[in-house]
């Protein structure tokens, strides 16, 4: 994974910015929900995002509020790098009828169809074929969109994947599939549960083009995922992006990683996205200290906001239920 | 006024709607192929030439794939007509079918639509146990997708019209005998379900049942081929045993016409409900136990079910015939309660 | 004597059955990792420790794969205890649960036999209509499945064990609210369904209802979870209204025991049969629509159901709990037609 | 596909033999079968297996009995050649009692265990994950039998595909993927639904060898069948195994394969693998041309004998419907 050093230089400060203030906000928005979730103000469950916010950040970044994003369980940096709306994340995650599903849909569906994505899929791998069917669409309609489908590592094992790669490779789907390989999926370690190093090595499976990037670098998700959105846009197909990266949290809820080798977590903690990015932004001169903290504290007011939003909106009645269901 | 096989007319109401609305599209397996099949039975024979290979378009044997990526266009506006060659094969696309097709719209609560329409053979046909099944029941069992069973053409070409045209996931199910396929794609024992399609257009609402023979003393419940035994059974119950069937066909499953067989159990009594599935879950019981509950007080007799016996589809033609439930078994059952 | 909760009564069946059965394992995602959670809902916790990485065997996220591999095994003479994380995840091996497991013997004329084990989590838990659902009807409906619900620590353990010594593939249908899992695993809403287990080895025939509370003016059917609400519901429908309510836990659905039903129901002339999943086409139509045929004139007033309403399960705390039925619905329907 | 040209000469005459015989026999027992079928003795439909004869007899002359094949709705050729009885599998194409499954299964499901044969599974891809489940017995017994999953190219599509060979490779299990490529899948090119050149080529997804051999010359399938049961004999994991061959006859019933390019068939049609058996057996010195027909007059008795069985033989009574279901 060579690093590009000319990136920040090429980039449009704006569009940096743009990248940083969405990392700091997935990075805030879960910590507060984590918080929430431990103070039992959230039901169900959580699954974190910590740890790999340059993967959402900087496949976002190259992305029209026309294309259309497919999320997992892990919704909360895709949703927000999306730009569906902090305070519709909020609510939805408190199970509130201003929540972007209305409450209905919850963690593992979050989305807006508005802002581009549909409600995350939480079956693992389930979110691919139709992904496929978005980007068929949009090459019906010869539109120059395009289609991301988000995933795990451990979503490359299941039969969609396969059936879904090779589907948008013969017809040349404007597709991106972005695999976030945290080296896990929950608590089964990649290499446990896969003998090819990378998940892109697989792309040669489909005869498409297979990348594997630094998920834990910005810059390079970006660069990597423009490359492929251009591609996709000018009708040269899919590719399967590999970002390796590192959640910071557990899987879910209470999860605590005891089965992570201590050796690896402490590497991989030891390369903290938002560290990194600041860095670079920082030596590179794109941003100031100053700047930095405005934007932490502007991200803070928003998520305080959104809290409060969320906290003060009324749950769905009951006979919501009944509602949303049936299309007439 | 032309007569057509259902497979035929199948084929007019998808051109028609292909004409129509350009965002309607098929896909599936062979389907579109050059000098092909026209899918497994002929339905979309020919549609290529006129439509091209993007709006008729053949997929990798991969129905996980192709029904998630209807679902998936249907979600962006498209309006897909997706099927699989035998019903079997869709429980190797059922996470996408249960999970995701059925759910979508509420989850992202009412602001997606997905108007798909997924089209699977039923039926037995001397293929073994699985190519066999008649798996309405278990999809009549999710909510959120309608379904329809067109016993006959004229109801199949307004039924898939009214199915491209709803904004909801709708399952066709035809039956291999009934599709009128000649050549070398005609299913042995197949019976004729040709209509007369009239030249005007037309659709056929859901949730509207036919009575397809009036009675008296029974009222007889049936879709698909099933249909076809049970009008023979009500004519030689009344040609031999004096008794008066009345003969039903729901046509839609989902929803379901309540209110005709309702009418109907009030006037005769009594009721048979006949499918092909196997008996125990199939939807018969769902019909069964809503009678029994509903019009309590209007039954004379129990509600009676002709269904295929609880054990996979055997292959060999004699124990097939035994399988499949057939006038015999019908007569039987009104004869057993009258 | 000790107290279990089904969680544990489930790992201590499945350690017995692997210490007595060499040919007995289990196959599973995320089941044996070494510091890891023992499957979604600790069940198999620590059993890795005992029996070793190839008997407690960690698989890809690959349902189709793992439940074929495991169908494969069986064929083979192997006795595997299969799970999935969530029942939804069913769907996604469908094709092997439904086209291939139940039929395989059947297919061979009776040569081949598929002892297999498949356990699946149901029930609703905050957490969307992915992760939801009481999928037991779709497999209801499918011959070839045996079907266990256990609803309390005693019964888990004791069918559990019958279940990896049927030569039949066989579902235990598990409530997430039940296993007691403490901890980081608890679910929230959990009830205590622990149970005193005896330390002598038993097991518990398939086919044999138990009933959890004797009464003479209806009889209420539930499984899982529903049986604490039933209870409750009964309860209290003793002691504020004075009626007395026989509560029914057929612990397995296939085979059913009909006959303790039928006693049951001819005493008491009323049924009220209560699932968490959906109604339409819901397992209690097949109950429903039997009683109401087989012994109709015993019956004092129609059979009623109470189930989850025809949706996806929403996601809103105050939405699934209105999903989601519970002793005032119960109470309701049995105040109804009393 | 370098020809080994020394696989005769290092080949027992006898094994050569045998394979040439169960080619003779499934070509003859196919011609037949279609000619019943065209005079309507035959219920239902047929998925003849002319042309792919090399395939299921190079692979099963490196079985023991032991040994377990899964095979596909394409069956009589596998059946043959792992030595189902020919009068059992007969009697089930006519549905007969005494067939191999007692008229239950039928022609997509022939097999019978005691021969090392699970009832073929007609769904396509649908045999592989059993195939691995039957490698991992035998590797859990720690038995140094194989299992051979026979599919073509149109299952390397399906989801289970992917699933079945991560897992076999992943466990190391004993199973060789034997893909028969024969270039369509019902009436579609393999080129218009896979990008890639080979089936082979996608080996490397899991991590394990992918080997193309000429499927239509018996002794390089031999060959390289007998290298991937070798390795995984001795705990060396699974192979996938692709030879490219060819139908001679339609897909199935009345299918004359009007949507084939009639280049590619003449080609294809004049690569007969019996002929080429024979030549080579011929010119090698191995068999005479007597032996040759007495062998094809030995197998036409047997295929009679089998017919004569079939038809002599009783249908399934009625009640035999509810039998051969619970096991108890
Ligand atoms: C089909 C299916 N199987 C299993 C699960 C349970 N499950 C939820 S998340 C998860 C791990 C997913 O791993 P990966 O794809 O790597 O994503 P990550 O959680 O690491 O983001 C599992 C097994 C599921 N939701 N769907
Ligand atoms: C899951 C599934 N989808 C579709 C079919 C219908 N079908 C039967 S054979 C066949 C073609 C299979 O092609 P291939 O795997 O190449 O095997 P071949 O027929 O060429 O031997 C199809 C599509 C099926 N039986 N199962
Ligand atoms: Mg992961
Ligand atoms: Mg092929």
């Amino acid at each position: 994974m060579p690093e590009n050093k000319n990136i920040i230089d090429t980039l449009p400060g704006d569009a940096a910015k743009a990248m940083y203030r969405a990392m700091v906000t997935i990075r805030q928005f879960e910590d507060t929900v984590y918080y929430m979730f431990l103070e039992g103000k959230l039901p169900g469950t959580v699954h974190l995002y910590q740890g790999q916010e340059a993967v959402a950040a900087g496949v976002c970044a190259n992305l029209r509020k026309e294309d259309v994003i497919f999320s997992t369980h892990r919704a909360d940096g895709h949703a927000i790098a999306k730009g569906v709306s902090l305070n519709a994340c909020m609510a939805e995650l408190f199970g509130r009828v201003t929540g972007c599903c209305k409450g209905k849909g919850g963690a593992m569906h979050l989305g807006d169809i508005d802002a581009g994505m549909p409600p995350a899929v939480a079956i693992v791998g389930g979110g691919l074929p139709m992904a496929a069917g978005c980007g068929l669409a949009f090459k019906y309609r010869k539109q120059d969109n395009v289609s991301i489908a988000f995933f795990g590592d451990g979503a490359a094992n299941e039969g969609a994947f396969h059936e879904t790669l090779n589907m948008a490779a013969v017809w040349k789907l404007p597709v991106i599939f972005v695999c976030e390989n945290n080296l896990y999926g929950a608590s089964t370690h990649v290499s446990k549960v896969m003998k090819v190093e990378n998940v892109a090595d697989r792309a040669s499976a489909y005869g498409i083009p297979g990348v594997t990037v630094d998920g834990n670098n910005v810059f390079e998700v970006y660069r990597a995922a423009g490359e492929a959105v251009q591609r996709a846009r000018m009708g040269g197909g899919p590719t399967l992006l590999e970002c390796k990266t590192y959640r910071r949290g557990g899987h879910s809820r209470g999860d605590s990683n005891l089965y992570r080798d201590k050796k690896e977590e402490a590497e991989w903690l030891a390369k903290d996205p938002l560290v990194l990015v600041r860095e670079k932004l920082v030596t590179g001169g794109i941003i100031t200290e100053e700047e930095i903290k405005n934007i932490e504290e502007q991200v803070k007011a928003e998520i305080e906001k959104a809290v409060k939003f969320a906290e003060e909106s009324p749950f769905p009645a009951k006979e919501e239920i009944f509602k949303d269901f049936w299309a007439d | 006024m032309e007569r057509l096989t259902i497979a035929q007319a199948l084929r007019e109401g998808i051109r028609e709607e292909m004409r129509r609305d350009e965002r309607v599209f098929c896909i599936g397996e062979d389907i579109g192929v050059t000098k092909g099949f026209g899918g497994a039975f002929t339905v979309t024979l020919g549609l290529s030439d006129e439509f091209g290979h993007e709006r008729i378009l053949d997929t990798p044997i991969s129905e996980t794939g192709l029904v998630g990526a209807a679902i998936g266009a249907a979600m962006m506006g498209l309006r897909p007509i997706a099927d699989v060659q035998y019903s079997d094969f869709l429980f190797c696309a059922m996470d996408q079918v249960i999970n995701q097709a059925p759910k979508m719209r509420y989850m992202s609560g009412g602001k997606i639509t997905v108007p798909m329409v997924l089209r699977a053979p039923v039926g037995a046909t001397q293929r073994g146990a699985q190519h066999a099944q008649s798996v309405e029941s278990y999809f009549f069992h999710c909510p959120g997708w309608k379904i329809a069973c067109p016993s006959n053409a004229y109801d199949a070409k307004g039924l898939l019209k009214t199915a491209v045209r709803d904004d909801n996931p709708v399952f066709i199910f035809e039956h291999k005998k009934l599709y009128g396929a000649k050549g070398i794609r005609k299913v042995s024992g197949s019976i004729d379900a040709s209509s007369d399609i009239p030249a005007e257009e037309y659709l056929i609402p859901f949730g509207q049942a036919k009575i397809l023979r009036e009675g008296k003393d029974v009222t007889i419940l049936a879709t698909l081929r099933m249909v076809y035994e049970s009008l023979r059974a009500a004519e030689e119950l009344a040609s031999k045993k004096g008794i008066s069937a009345e003969v039903i066909d729901p046509r839609t499953l989902i929803p379901f016409d309540y209110d005709t067989l309702y009418l109907s159990v009030k006037k005769t009594g009594r009721l048979v409900i006949v499918h092909e599935d196997t008996m125990t879950g199939g939807w018969g019981a769902e019909i069964a136990a809503r009678v029994s509950a509903d019009i309590f007080d209007c039954l004379d007799a129990p509600v009676t079910r002709v269904c295929a016996p609880d054990t996979p589809a055997p292959f060999s033609t004699p124990l097939e015939e035994f399988f499949v439930p057939d006038k015999e078994k019908i007569k039987e059952a009104v004869l057993k309660k009258a």
